[in-house]
């Protein structure tokens, strides 16, 4: 068999099949766990660089489980935005399961190690099944995967995440549950799931209220789904009591999965016209995103809890995306698109360091960092969040510079002004938050001391490698990707943009 | 009339539906809450399968032996029944999911009311 | 005019980023190796920059492509008259600056020198790459890489009023750049579709397109946005910066910050709007009388200022205004004035720190009213000082006097009397706020000895150390220059300015027996002098320079 | 709280009510669904599956990767039960 | 509240009910392709008849009977069973799940293959549903500590 044709698929098998048999082998033998699950995610990366490649040489990628023609079978079809999102998750999730070693060790007792592995490697396998897929009943099949491993791993976190969990469970399904509402509105109107085939018939009804309620609860899953503002209540919670390596992976995964979904039902299963002629959703979502840009940020700003601010900017940046996906404009779309890279990269690795603090320290609190002689103890660390924290504010050369670029660029084409003064506050914003952190750790901590010492009481405690190295390749990528932002828009992301932008 | 004869199944999934969405946001029990998840995810799979009938002494698809040519209207529609076998078995494990959930923190805080748990956890802070 | 593919830019900024890691890597090891880095980078740098003169001089324009991220959006680096011009200010004055520090840090025993250094060495590299920067994308990347790496310097001494003021720092010019700024340049991208500058500017069509008030809009973003330039309102954070140790304030809020600022707007007004774009608005002369206004009100707050540095930065912000004036009186002379008085500033401003620094150093004084006296003590000290107030208030024979003589005949050209006005009263106001400050070392009677005297004298074994302290060999040549030994003992008892005052009172308590002369280590001491003097003979010697501004003048005004 | 809940209740079932009057007549053999797709698996199923029953071929076989991606559904389910809930005495 | 139902009706009742049930799920697996039925309906009741077993007795009639390592290997077994088909059908050379190609190593026509390989599929689906059924089952009602045995 040719392993290039069958990619596709295989980077969903794989990673279903070891987690079926990591059950077997903790039974038997648990440390093999570990080594297994960063194995097969490591190849599972390259099989979707490999899928992007003949995805650049050949263009969209069609293939047809169990050889049925569509619309009766199921049918993978894979263009450049898959492939670029199918990257980003499979890599992603591949750097932080080399970090949850240490972390998980500590935060979870042994016996259950084999079992959040298993669980962390069907998440994937629902995220890339949702990503690849080109039918939208499959979807909501892959999107219960991936909730349901996603609760697990949310609810084995710290004493409160259960009741976190639980609240996700509910809203989750409530989002899960419209999506499927909008499938059979969809279904029960055109006969069909197969996205090529809606898309070829729909147009002929666009004007049919049960069209227009299928959008309507497509966009409204999805949104309570990404924590879309008035939605995003589950998202705090749960991302600031949920173990420090399931944070990183789910924050800088699933809501980029989720906007990926919203995209594609969007511009795909839909024409780009629809959600602005038919029905203004563009304009809606438009101003929501500006809503959830403004509220995110002004919200962090109150939180002490490091994880929990960060959860609230999350909530900002998933404004960001569907902002620049609304304004409808080829830059901010490709600014959108971009950010969905950035924001992912930031995300994880700004999880990552916290989980390593809390590793070292065990405080999640802002206000502690201040005695904490961070600068000293764990330099390296805080060097990899000082390029996070730029990025973040969008300081160039860093990665989030360029999206927040485009982002902003597109805004002023489209001449929404205010969008992009949303954009910039919430830059100066992150400047304040970040600029308070970065104080705490790097003068603060001196301040307290008289000058003569010179700190040769601190006890150098960096995190352990198998943390630094993951950190240091995320850091890395943020410092490095803006560069390369250019080559990444030219060869993979213009051809992303719909028709009709 | 004809319009209520038509379209009925679809007022009753309906209102079936919005029981469970009720349930679900406005109810303070966790078990409330999930007894109108169910009622809720039911009410879709009904929609489902009731656009699956087709009038007219449809039977159920399966096909009888020896049939030379085999006339879709006299079948019903298996798609959706398909689809929500799927649902039905997602559903299934959301529940358990959630439940298991449920357990876990009647453990941790000896009730399942919210509003008792909020209390309890404003408290320990 | 043709345009030649060089390296050389590139590696003008890289060579001090090297450095900056060679610096890291170091460490508190050995500190000899570590500075060494930052003077060798210093060297290299000033050889590279100076190696483009010629080419430059003979109408070349060096250019460098680093990255193109995306059509009319490209990291490149282009070498003409006005960068150069900036890059050998900047340059050679941190070869200056790299050995002052090294004195100032060791004998001050400040913690955290790796930091200093390091962020030093990066600072400049920016402040290169604003410098050769060929449109203003590249410019935005390095103006805002400056913002961030010269915070830690500004907060070094990690006290809470040292934090308050770099919070400050960052709020102002990270908040307007981000704010004003990245929005302006985003609009000029937006509307002109490219942002490489050029001499003509590149908005003339695209004003056609937008209509006039449109333009403006940005170019008061712009102005708002160049917070560096210290223009008012936004003026405020750099004393708020004073409290960053001295060499800092010499070179980054003296040379290269400040002038980063006013460089930019330069070449926004020159390069991105143009000559006769802004002429046909009218928004040269707003800007002219809106620099003036600075000038005289912060000349004005200057003279109430009794903390030295304090009044030296109120100071740089009117003299600031200068250049800014120059450029937007839109006439040949006095954008040869503007651009003349970077380089004349920076050399007399970087002086009075310095010697700010070395009384601070040497007779821990901060304040205005403490220094009478202070001249027999610091002789040499207070004359380049001297040389350098001269040169602030534009005596010939000092540099300072060209450009106030070339910005003024531009006035009168652009037939704008008033401005004229404005120059006199500042050179006045400039003359009131620093010949006291001569005066009164020289020539009053020391105050404030007697109860110094009274306090114990130091121990011994400081001295040792102290000597031990500063015996660099690059400092022998220059301590036969200032008078070394009596030096030596002198900051060897100040080591520790945060101490109380007994120890300060070692130098006092000396001096009433014999009136010694008590000066700054000759780490410090010799650069203060060398740039006094260089104030002194670029009056004579301009040509260098002067031929420089007058190749950027005949490019805007479309000579040659 | 509990009145929004009803507000919004309220609300999603008028536009769900709305968006019904659209719709294909319950039991109609000519709505799209009954005509577009699923004939084939009426059709083809014995000839092409060689099984009688069209749910069973069509769940595991024209649709089989759905049913497998239900399958990893309900294991995930297993798992995570067992992973929050299971409590060893050894530790 | 760990009260046993010690009625000896319901046990000797439910103990002999407990292979007819099962026999009956296997009828449903097997038979799905013929009459309604299939790997999950089949699962299900195969999972109830031990469910039943529970209720009457408690946990440890069924881990006597199917230990919870043999029932966690089951879980992933039965997924295992249906990804493995679809992995084989990749390495004969067809696409995922193509049961068509299984006649390569079936002694039937590729039609009836996929015929066999629908009943395959069907049973690793009822293995896997059962086996989580139960799992799922034990653990919530035992609250996860199997080992006092009783239904809490």
């Amino acid at each position: 068999m040719n392993i290039a044709e069958h990619a596709p698929i295989l980077i969903i098998v794989l990673p279903l099949i070891v987690s079926l048999l990591n059950t077997a082998v903790g039974l038997w033998k648990r440390d093999l766990c570990y080594p297994i699950a960063v194995a097969t995610l490591g190849v599972v990366v390259l099989l979707s660089f490999n899928i992007m490649g003949s995805v650049i040489d050949a263009g969209k990628i069609h293939y047809r489980l169990g050889g049925w023609a569509p619309p009766w079978g199921i049918e993978y079809v894979i263009d450049h935005l898959n492939a670029f999102i199918a990257i980003i998750v499979s890599f992603i999730s591949f750097i932080v399961a080399i970090y949850s070693k240490r972390s998980i060790e500590q935060e979870l007792t042994k016996s259950k190690i084999p079992y959040f592995y298993s669980i962390y490697l069907l998440l994937t396998t629902g995220l890339l099944g949702i990503t690849v897929t080109g039918d939208v009943f499959n979807i909501y099949v892959f999107l219960e995967i991936t909730s349901l491993a996603a609760y697990a791993l949310i609810a084995i976190g710290d004493d409160r995440a259960a009741m976190a969990s639980f609240n996700y469970v509910i809203m989750g399904t409530i989002g899960a549950c419209f999506y499927l509402l909008g499938v059979g509105y969809l279904y029960i109107m055109t006969g069909t799931l197969n996205m090529a085939d809606l898309s070829r018939l729909l147009p002929g009804l666009y004007n049919s209220t049960v069209i227009l309620a299928a959008f309507a609860f497509f966009v409204v899953g999805i949104a309570i789904k990404i924590a879309f503002f008035p939605l995003h209540r589950w998202l705090p919670d749960a991302y600031t009591h949920a173990p420090s390596t399931v944070s990183a992976l789910v924050a800088s995964t699933m809501t980029k999965v989720g906007a990926y979904v919203m995209i594609r039902i969007m511009f795909t299963v839909f024409e780009p016209r629809f959600s602005t002629e038919i029905l203004p959703m563009s304009e809606i979502l438009g101003w929501a995103a500006f809503a959830a840009i403004i509220a995110g940020s002004v919200i962090a700003l109150g939180q002490t809890d490091i994880k929990r601010m960060i959860s609230y900017i999350l909530v900002a940046e998933v404004g960001y995306i569907v902002m620049g996906v609304s304004i409808g404009n080829r830059t901010a779309f490709t600014g959108a698109v971009l950010h969905i890279l950035n924001d992912a990269f930031m995300m994880a690795c700004l999880f990552l360091v916290i989980g390593a603090v809390v590793y070292r320290t065990g405080t999640r609190n802002i206000n502690d960092f201040n005695g904490l002689e961070l600068n000293k103890k764990m330099p390296l660390t805080m060097a990899a969040f000082t390029a996070v924290a730029l990025s973040m504010i969008g300081v160039p050369p860093t990665a989030g510079f360029f999206s927040k670029w485009y982002l902003v660029l597109g805004a002023v084409v489209a001449q929404k002004w205010i969008f992009a003064a949303a954009l910039i506050f919430s830059s100066l914003v992150n400047a304040i938050l970040f600029f308070r952190i970065l104080e705490k750790i790097y003068f603060r901590a001196a301040a307290e001391h008289s000058y003569d010492d010179g700190h040769e009481t601190i006890v150098r405690n960096e995190a352990p490698v198998s943390m630094l190295v993951p950190i240091y390749v995320m850091a890395a990528g943020i410092l490095v990707l803006g560069f390369y932002s250019g080559d990444i828009i030219s060869k993979v992301i213009q051809f992303t943009v719909p028709e009709g932008f | 009339m004809e319009l209520i004869i038509a379209k009925y199944n679809y007022w009753i999934y309906i209102m079936l539906m919005m029981i469970g969405f009720y349930a679900m946001i406005a109810k303070k029990n966790l078990v409330k809450k999930l007894v109108g998840m169910n009622i809720f995810q039911t009410a879709i799979i009904l929609f489902f399968v009731s656009t699956a009938s087709k009038k007219g002494g449809a039977t159920i698809p399966i096909i009888h032996k020896g049939q030379e040519i085999i006339n879709p209207a006299h079948y019903m529609n298996p798609l959706p029944h398909v689809l929500m076998l799927t649902a039905i078995v997602v559903m299934v494990s959301t529940f358990g999911v959630a439940l298991a959930l449920a357990i876990m923190i009647y453990k941790k805080y000896k009730t399942l009311e919210e509003d008792e748990i909020i209390e309890i956890l404003r408290n320990r802070r | 005019m043709e345009i030649v593919s060089s390296i050389k830019p590139v590696s003008a900024i890289a060579v001090s980023l090297v450095a900056a890691l060679l610096i890291l890597l170091t460490g508190e090891r050995s500190r000899n190796l570590r500075e060494a880095w930052t003077i060798l980078a210093a060297v290299l740098k000033f050889g590279i920059v100076v190696s483009m003169v010629p080419s430059i001089l003979d109408n070349k324009i060096l250019e460098y492509t680093l990255v193109s991220i995306s059509p009319g959006l490209l990291i490149q680096f282009k070498v003409d008259a006005l960068g150069l011009f900036f890059g050998i200010t900047a340059s050679f004055l941190w070869i200056i600056t790299s050995f002052y520090s090294i004195g100032y840090m060791r004998s001050l025993k400040e913690h955290a020198q790796t930091r200093f250094f390091m962020c030093f060495a990066v600072a400049l590299s920016a402040t290169m790459g604003v410098a050769f920067s060929a449109n203003m994308f590249t410019t935005f990347l390095f103006y805002e890489i400056i913002t961030i790496c010269t915070f830690p310097l500004v907060a070094h001494k990690e006290t809470p009023e040292a934090i308050k003021g770099a919070r400050r720092y960052i709020t102002y010019l990270l908040g307007t750049s981000v704010a004003f700024q990245l929005v302006a340049v985003i609009l000029t991208y937006n509307i002109a579709g490219t942002l490489d500058f050029s001499n003509q500017g590149i908005l003339n069509e695209a004003a056609e397109k937008v209509g006039n008030t449109f333009v403006t809009v940005i170019f008061v973003l712009y102005m708002a946005g160049i917070a560096k330039a210290a223009m008012m309102p936004f003026h405020s954070w750099l004393p708020a910066a004073m409290v960053a140790p001295t060499p800092v304030s010499a070179l980054l809020h003296a040379v290269a910050v400040v002038k980063t600022g006013v460089f930019v707007v330069v070449k926004v007004v020159l390069h991105i709007f143009g000559i006769n774009l802004l002429r046909e608005l009218g928004l040269g002369t707003a800007l002219a009388y809106f620099a003036s206004f600075t000038i005289v009100v912060a000349s004005i707050v200057a003279l109430k200022q009794d903390n030295l540095k304090r009044r030296l930065a109120y100071s740089t912000i009117s003299q600031l205004s200068y250049v800014i004036l120059g450029v937007a009186l839109l006439t040949a002379s006095s954008i040869t004035g503007s651009v003349m008085h970077i380089v004349l500033h920076a050399f007399g401003k970087i002086t009075l720190f310095f010697t700010a620094g070395a009384i601070y150093v040497a007779a821990h004084k901060t304040n205005i009213s403490e220094l009478d006296g202070i001249g027999k003590e610091m002789p040499f000290t207070m004359t380049a000082f001297t040389l350098g107030a001269l040169s602030m208030i534009g005596i010939p024979p000092l540099g300072g006097f060209l450009s106030k003589w070339y910005i003024g005949t531009g006035a009168i050209e652009a037939g704008q009397l008033p401005i004229v006005l404005v120059l006199i009263t500042s050179t006045i106001l400039n003359a009131c706020y620093f010949l006291p400050i001569v005066y009164a070392a020289f020539f009053k009677a020391p105050s404030g000895i007697h109860h110094a005297a009274s306090h114990a004298p130091a121990e011994p074994f400081t001295v040792k150390s102290g000597t031990h302290e500063n015996l660099d060999i690059l400092a022998v040549p220059l301590m036969v220059s200032s008078s070394g030994t009596p030096s030596l003992c002198a900051e060897s008892h100040n080591k520790n300015p945060r101490a109380n005052s007994g120890t300060l009172s070692a130098p006092q308590a000396a001096k009433d027996e014999n009136g010694g002369i008590h000066e700054a280590p000759p780490l410090m001491l010799g650069p203060l002098m060398l740039t006094a003097t260089a104030a002194l003979v670029l009056f004579f010697y301009p040509s260098v320079f002067l031929n420089l501004a007058r190749l950027v003048v005949a490019g805007v005004t479309g000579g040659n | 709280m509990k009145i929004f809940a009803l507000i919004a209740v309220i609300l999603t079932g008028a536009a769900l009510i709305y968006s019904t009057f659209d719709m294909p007549d319950w039991g109609d053999p000519a709505s799209p669904a009954n005509t577009h797709v699923s004939p084939r698996y009426i059709e083809k199923t014995i000839e092409e599956t060689a099984t009688p029953n069209a749910v069973t071929s069509l769940l595991a076989d024209y649709r089989g990767f759905d049913t497998l991606g239900e399958t990893t559904v309900i294991f995930t389910a297993g798992i995570v039960c067992i992973m929050l809930l299971r409590r060893y005495e050894n530790d | 509240m760990t009260r046993k139902l010690e009625n000896i009706v319901i046990q000797t009742v439910s103990r002999l009910l407990a292979p007819f049930l099962q026999i009956y799920a296997l009828y449903v697996i097997a038979h799905g392709h013929y009459s309604p039925g299939g790997g999950f309906q089949g699962g299900c009741i195969l999972a109830a008849s031990f469910i039943l077993l529970v209720i009457a007795y408690d946990i440890n009639a069924v881990k006597s009977r199917m230990s919870e390592k043999i029932n966690t290997l089951y879980t992933g077994a039965g997924v295992f069973i249906y990804a493995g088909i679809g992995l084989l059908c990749l390495l004969l050379g067809a696409n995922y799940l193509d049961y068509g190609i299984l006649h390569k190593i079936l002694p039937v026509g590729p039609v009836k293959a996929r015929a066999m390989g629908t009943l395959g599929v069907e049973i690793g689906v009822g293995l896997a549903v059962m086996a989580v059924m139960v799992s799922i089952f034990l653990n919530i009602a035992s609250g996860g500590r199997h080992e006092e045995g009783a239904v809490e």
